[in-house]
């Protein structure tokens, strides 16, 4: 039976994967919308202004992913489930004391330390760069709030508990809200100035809204969507990153629904 | 030209691995990975498709718009790519969050074991 | 205004790099030896391209708003 | 003013607020009441033609930007989808723990069902898409059991792959037409072009995914039947529109095209054969939920094979269809989530709730007799509708199919009903009944739903009357020799 069926999956496989060569062989590659992009100047970086200009809404839709993605994590994680008794039976058995803790990581040797502190202060530095310069240079919000993510993930490696860089989750929720919050909300303010939700805007009144050599200043609101998301990034990450490694969230988690419930 | 449809290969082979880890792999984590390269093959497919054997899209001083705008690359499909890419991300974290659940119960990743179906 | 306009993203840095430094629970020591070496690594970075300016000056003000945010608000291991 | 994204913005907005609002059970429930709401005014403020995010309209004869497309029958659609959205918001109130997680995923869902129906734009179209798989597995870990985990991993890893193949052939049809917006694709895609087709193809996938046609029916069935059942509603809702939204993109880019026969057959089949699969797994099964979760499966592919016909009649009937099902299989979902109350839903062990709760169990026959299409109730319209549609194009086995699998689905429903609510049990067990209460707002919900099945049963035209416009513009009519 098990054989047959491995027989027709594999047969079906074949056929998938060489239409899908032979149409990848037949590519005729149209430029279509792409020479409007290219002659319509908004900032100098062309791959930022399609991201946060035509197609700022993907963007946001972007952003939501990773938030979405992050709460789940939270979700599966034990936050604010309606029936735990699954999660209290796997993280309280006993013969589980292998648990990773927040006071029981360990550490790595001196030289990798006295490397890591500094490495991370300018790791972030560059990565606020990074955010601020998203749409001149190549970068953004993505790639920085990574690089500042990356940052933290590095300190808790190499000081395991007593890492010198340390959101704890309250913090990091609320960043999260309030990257995405200054997204969706500069899309709304966009919808009263322009007329279309995301209008990039670049003045209020007389005011340049962001401050800049006279070429760039078609920037508008764009290099506040990059922090935005560089914020949201840089959460989203360090909380999956976090959530993906530390066992004491859960058994913290579990007591206080706990308490909810019997109250 | 030629490089594109090497390209364009080279990414369908990419896809056709992952097809193959996330079927015929008994193990979450390499599916997890299988899912990783596909991902990695579909973001090559739109990547290429971009490719014009031009520059970079990021127009320097002194460049006027007119001369940049003919050796670009496209700007929409590596915009598409970045968008992607975090979305890839972030189904890769849920789903290792869930793995790692899962395996606190069975204590393997075989996913003979873990997805059986009752 | 043009003078406002060439370090506004300094600003920006400055703010994000104190709110950054806040979260660091260890005292950073030797700023002395942290500036040098971010000038050094601005200077190596250059200016974002329209700045004309010799060398990175966001990178620098957000290397001197982390420490100076560690200073003020951080610093304290809990 | 065009306020049209506000139906998006808004649920998504409060959606991230709801989520700091963590423990805070009175403000989360007086606010989601607010929000339920509010939602059901959205879909009325936003006027109807083309909306472009952020002034990037028509530039050089090409849509620079994001567009979205409104119109009366997306109206129907947004309308119904926020009704049963409140509704379910509602209900989850009524549990004991206030949760504000259940509250955030449900608005996010929303937005991004209705963003997929509105969309005009095939990339716009797969990050919603993506969100919304992300959602539908969130919200069915919240009920927190080893079940829901195991069935939520393969569900991701099945979407993952659909997901990724649904963008490759995005990819494809980028490629060749130069442009993701889906009026402007419409003129480039008229050549035959192995590509083309192959990017047709590959949107199948993504389509069979995301609404649970066959090869794709087990890890939907999972997910439907392990979550809890108020959630389980808003699931199948969100799944019969997506299928709407999708179904629409695909008539919009391909129908009439001479090379989209092919891929006609291939839908019907699809359609067909999960009415099929999904009546007989029914039959066998002794799990309530389970149950109505392979029905869900069935109805799907009626409303598939509703729009996959392409004739103007058989659209408007799809979705009719679509709309009748949401509401029917959520007064049902919600009826066995008041069941669960009482006794969990293994169908053996219940029995005897008539004399507990006449009023609920005559509002399910309703909805029982609405879903086997019996003529008072909703059902029977459409499944009308798509009878004749599969008629005048002259494929008459299509509407026998049809009408047999309505039979099955009659015989397991009054199956379901005598085993729950009038097979006699003994005195023990209606003890047991009696000492575990009834969630009221479940009841109101259910209310509402089954009255809404009887109006729509008695006045079809009130929906139907706002499809045809569009569904002319789409539909091509023709008739098999």
């Amino acid at each position: 039976m098990n054989s047959k069926r491995d027989l027709v999956a594999g047969i079906s496989f074949f056929v998938f994967g060489a239409s899908i060569l032979y149409s990848l062989s037949n590519m005729h590659v149209n430029p279509g919308v792409n020479l409007v992009y290219l002659t319509h100047y908004i900032i100098p970086n062309y791959v930022c202004s399609v991201i946060f200009g035509w197609r700022a809404y993907d963007t946001l839709g972007e952003c939501l992913v990773l938030v979405v993605a992050v709460m789940v994590s939270w979700i599966i994680f034990g936050k604010s489930l309606y029936d735990n008794t699954y999660l209290k039976e796997l993280f309280k058995a006993p013969e589980s004391d292998d648990y990773i803790t927040l006071h029981g990581w360990g550490e790595y040797t001196p030289i990798i330390k006295f490397l890591a502190f500094p490495a991370s202060v300018f790791m972030v530095a560059l990565g606020i760069v990074t955010i601020l310069g998203g749409h001149i240079t190549p970068g953004g919000g993505f790639q920085g709030g990574a690089l500042i993510a990356s940052a933290l993930i590095l300190s808790v490696v190499a000081f395991g508990s007593k890492s010198p860089l340390w959101f704890d989750h309250k913090y990091l929720e609320k960043l999260e809200a309030i990257g995405a919050l200054t997204y969706l909300l500069l899309g709304v303010v966009g919808m009263f100035i322009g007329g279309y939700y995301l209008f990039i805007f670049t003045s209020v009144g007389n005011l340049p809204i962001f401050p800049a050599p006279k070429e760039i200043v078609t920037a508008g609101i764009i290099p506040y969507l990059n922090i935005a998301v560089g914020l949201k990034v840089l959460a989203g990450l360090s909380t999956a990153a976090f959530l993906l490694s530390c066992e004491k969230v859960i058994i913290e988690r579990i007591e206080k629904s706990e308490e909810i419930l019997n109250k | 030209m030629d490089f594109q449809i090497v390209s364009f290969i080279a990414s369908g082979i990419l896809v056709i691995i992952g097809l193959y880890g996330v079927f015929f792999v008994d193990n979450i984590l390499k599916k997890i990975i299988a899912l990783d390269i596909l991902g990695n093959g579909v973001n090559l497919v739109l990547i290429t498709i971009g490719y014009n054997g031009g520059t970079i899209p990021i127009k320097l001083p002194n460049v006027p718009v007119d001369v940049f705008a003919k050796k670009s690359a496209y700007p929409l499909t590596q915009a598409l790519v970045l968008t992607n890419i975090v979305i890839e991300a972030s189904m890769l974290a849920v789903m290792l969050g869930v793995s790692i659940i899962l395996y606190k119960k069975y204590k393997t990743l075989k996913s003979s074991v873990i997805l059986k179906e009752d | 205004m043009l003078e406002i306009s060439l370090y506004y993203p300094s600003i920006l840095a400055f703010i994000i790099g104190v709110f950054i430094g806040a979260k660091y629970r260890m005292k950073i020591k030797n700023i002395f030896g942290y500036f040098i070496l971010a000038v050094i690594i601005a200077y190596f970075l250059k200016a974002l391209p329209y700045y004309n300016l010799p060398l990175s000056l966001t990178f620098v003000s957000a290397v001197i708003g982390i420490i100076l945010g560690n200073r003020v608000f951080g610093g304290k291991m809990s | 003013m065009n306020y049209l994204p506000m139906i998006i913005i808004f649920p998504l907005i409060m959606a991230i607020i709801m989520n700091l609002l963590h423990g805070k059970e009175n403000i989360v429930k007086y606010l989601t009441f607010l929000i339920a709401i509010i939602l059901i005014i959205l879909p009325f403020i936003g006027q109807y033609g083309y909306y472009y995010f952020g002034g990037f309209g028509v530039i050089d004869g090409w849509v620079s930007g994001i567009a979205y497309y409104y119109n009366p029958l997306k109206q129907v659609v947004l309308v119904v989808l926020a009704i049963i959205a409140s509704l379910v918001l509602i209900t989850g109130m009524g549990e004991k723990l206030k949760n504000n997680m259940f509250v955030t995923l449900s608005l996010m869902g929303f937005a991004s069902v209705a963003a997929m129906v509105l969309a005009d734009d095939l990339f716009n179209f797969y990050v919603f898409f993506e969100i919304i798989s992300i959602v539908q597995v969130g919200l069915l870990f919240l009920s927190g059991t080893e079940e829901a985990y195991k069935s939520g991993l393969r569900y991701m890893i099945m979407g993952n792959i659909a997901a990724s193949l649904m963008l490759l052939g995005i990819a494809f049809l980028l490629a060749s037409t130069g442009t993701l917006n889906i009026t402007d694709m419409k003129n480039y895609i008229l050549s035959d072009n192995p590509m083309i087709f192959g990017g047709l193809l590959l949107l199948v996938v993504g389509l069979a995914y995301g609404s649970g046609l066959p090869p794709f029916h087990n890890v939907k069935v999972d997910l439907y039947a392990r979550s809890k059942g108020f959630i389980s509603a808003i699931l199948q809702t969100y799944s019969k529109f997506i299928l709407v939204g999708f179904m629409l993109i695909i008539l919009k880019l391909f129908n009439g095209l001479s090379y989209f026969s092919g891929t006609h057959a291939v839908l019907l089949a699809l359609g067909v054969l999960a009415m099929v699969f999904g009546v007989v797994m029914a039959l066998l099964q002794s799990d309530y939920k389970k149950l109505l979760s392979y029905h869900a499966i069935s109805q799907a592919g009626y409303v598939a094979t509703g729009l996959a016909l392409g004739t103007p009649l058989g659209i408007v009937a799809g979705i009719f269809h679509a709309i009748n099902h949401v509401i029917y299989k959520s007064a049902l979902f919600l009826g066995a989530y008041i069941v669960s109350h009482k006794k969990g839903s293994d169908l053996h062990k219940l029995g005897g709730l008539l004399p507990i709760m006449p009023s609920v169990a005559f509002m399910v026959l309703c909805a029982k007799l609405a879903i086997s299409g019996v003529p008072p109730f909703n059902g029977f319209q459409s499944k009308w509708m798509l009878a004749q549609a599969a008629m005048q194009v002259n494929m008459p086995e299509i509407a026998i199919i049809m009408i047999i699998v309505s039979i099955g689905t009659f015989v397991s429903m009054m199956k379901a009903f005598y085993l729950i609510y009038l097979k006699p049990v003994d005195e023990e067990t209606i003890k047991e009944y009696q000492s575990r209460g009834v969630p009221k707002l479940a009841v109101f919900s259910l209310f509402i739903l089954t009255s809404l099945c009887i109006i729509l049963g008695i006045y079809p035209e009130i929906v139907t009357k706002y499809l045809f416009s569009y569904a002319n513009e789409l539909g091509v009519s023709y008739c098999l020799k």
